[in-house]
């Protein structure tokens, strides 16, 4: 989903808000929502909740605080899950392990010249768009997990995938001012050969 | 729960429908806020002080080090419990490591606990892939142009922390010694650890 | 300037809010509004109004009803041209003309293919993010006009240069399911050769 | 001018600062409102009345056609001054346009008067150019597989305006009783023009 939370490179945010010994929430209502929607979250996956933020009216997404976000979230999550209306009914016992093995081999080698793909979808996607249809370097193989269109769309891991770092030159991205590299992890299937 | 209605309101109304139902309980609410303060204060749990041990222990012992660096999530996973893949990204005197996530918060919370606002603020997710030179200046850090700086992106479940350059003067310092020398920020990239 | 007003492809936005014999104008200061913001344009280039409105804080700016952007700008544009502290200083004679004959003859001609560059830049540009680094065929000259980002930072029009009407396959910008075409107005800087 | 006081005052006070040191005349922002409500009204100046004399005549007129759409901007030049280009897209029974501005609201001001609120949207700007036939079916429109529809991003300064196709079974109409049959949206490729 390419909503307004996919941030990655925008003009127009100011200076960074560093504060001084913070406190772990700023508010009481922080804390007991952070927990709670914890709790939602052990019901589904933390794919589906992040895809829900994303669900939130830009504008009030880019008014909010951090952890008005995650009460937006717990809302609808709690409403998804049909907690609001009565005792939960008994789901079944989970099996999706999103540790367990991959069913491919990996198909890309640390060297391999890639190229990130342009993944558009309503749905869940972890492929930021400023890298998107950029060339790239695999620099290593970063892990496996389920890829996360699936895990928010199903509220369930799906089976585990072969997930890449990656680097960018930032100037391809950001223009030749930018002599930084930039690095990312993607998974298999949103990544190309580029050899 | 509408939504002219204050967070603190829309959170009680939250928890008192999930409680009606048994869905969650007050006192495990309460429970669930306090272990995670304790964690984060003690520096016993996920906390700043227990990313510091580690990077103090990897200056001070190279096997660990090679291990962390080579495998995070199986090294640290020694120290605290692994839900996701976290990697450590080494710094040294060339190449400067900058966490962030743009797409949300992604934070290896497992070991540093819960991230600080400016990480989850529009403004580092924005900025900080773009320029992080700029950024670090805001830390009131500076780094010499030859300083290859690399941007990390948490864009998978897999998290990632730095591993900050042992400062220097600190040769035969005990390891919680030099843990005290190591800030949250210099775990994220946004500074170096404190000199001696 | 890649704010949050190049909304190009975004997801996250509802139905197309269609109002039956709509007014002109929804409330009386929003045509007080745009005839103050039309006299304050004359003193300065339309680039550099839009470039105002482009730096409306991005929550404020989604939150805001049309007008209110006009009047956001109008307010930062009257106090840069210093209009609110006191009488006017006459300004120089403009002799700015945007119809006036560019420099060079056009380089690229129509069926060429060529390539959407990645300006990015704090300044104005008029190359939305959805186009950037895709490859397109030129379908004719378009017209001649002073390039945005340089209107927009002296508040004066440029030498005149060439526009290309550009047309790209909506699969490779938005993915397989979009079997439209699209097509984009860009100047001449903006686009390099790519047969 | 505070934020916190509404879009009204802030006018009022940017009026009032701004006649007070002779920048502005309260009868002139008045003459201004007046004579842009007279124009759209009355369908001589810039209005929807305004564009459907122009179709009707190109509907009916070979030669007007093929200049308008050859340039608009000088063939449009004598219904009403151009400040800016202006093209003319002719759609076909093949090929349907549609126009969007997606970076504000570039529209075809000099002839249609002033756009819509839907034009001006953010849903319509985000959404026209990745998905034009959702859109199009919102508008109560819905085109066969095999038309292409174009959709025209206004970037530069040139604006653009639609040349529907002329409905079936106006045969011999006159140009004022096809105009009737211009609707604004049909100009600017959300809806067809009216059927006899």
């Amino acid at each position: 989903m390419d909503g307004v939370h996919d941030l990655g490179g925008m003009h127009g945010f100011g200076g960074i808000p560093i504060e001084e010994d913070e406190p772990l929430y700023h508010e009481p209502w922080e804390g007991r929502a952070a927990a709670i929607t914890r709790h939602l979250m052990s019901n589904t996956t933390v794919d589906r909740f992040r895809w829900t933020i994303e669900h939130m009216p830009p504008a009030e997404y880019l008014a909010s605080r951090y952890y008005e976000r995650w009460l937006w979230a717990a809302e609808q999550m709690a409403t998804e899950q049909g907690l609001l209306d009565g005792p939960r009914e008994p789901s079944p016992e989970r099996n999706d392990d999103p540790w367990a093995e991959p069913a491919e081999p990996p198909r890309f080698a640390a060297g391999q010249r890639v190229r990130v793909r342009n993944p558009v979808t309503p749905g869940h996607t972890r492929v930021p768009r400023y890298t998107r249809r950029h060339f790239g370097t695999v620099v290593r193989h970063s892990c496996t997990w389920p890829h996360p269109t699936e895990s928010a769309a199903t509220g369930r891991h799906g089976r585990p995938e072969h997930v890449y770092a990656v680097s960018l030159d930032a100037a391809a991205v950001f223009g030749p001012d930018a002599t930084h590299t930039l690095l990312i992890d993607i998974w298999e299937r949103d990544l190309e050969d580029a050899t | 729960m509408s939504h002219d209605s204050t967070p603190h309101e829309r959170t009680e109304a939250l928890e008192h429908h999930l409680e009606e139902h048994g869905h969650v309980h007050h006192d495990d609410v309460d429970a669930a806020i306090v272990a995670r303060e304790m964690a984060f204060e003690s520096g016993d749990g996920p906390s700043p002080a227990l990313g510091a041990k580690i990077v103090a222990r990897a200056w001070t012992d190279p096997e660990f080090k090679a291990r962390l660096v080579d495998d995070g999530t199986a090294t640290l996973s020694e120290y605290t419990p692994m839900t996701v893949p976290v990697a450590v990204m080494e710094n040294t005197p060339d190449v400067h490591h900058m966490i962030v996530c743009t797409l949300c918060s992604c934070y290896p919370g497992a070991v540093l606990g819960d991230p600080p606002a400016w990480y989850k603020s529009f403004e580092y997710r924005s900025r900080v892939v773009r320029e992080p030179r700029a950024v670090l200046a805001e830390f009131g850090m500076a780094l010499g142009d030859d300083v290859e700086v690399r941007v990390v992106d948490s864009t998978s479940e897999q998290r990632f922390m730095v591993l900050p350059v042992r400062p220097e003067g600190t040769e035969g310092w005990a390891p919680d010694e030099l843990a005290a020398l190591v800030t949250r920020n210099s775990m994220i990239g946004t500074g170096a650890p404190l000199r001696p």
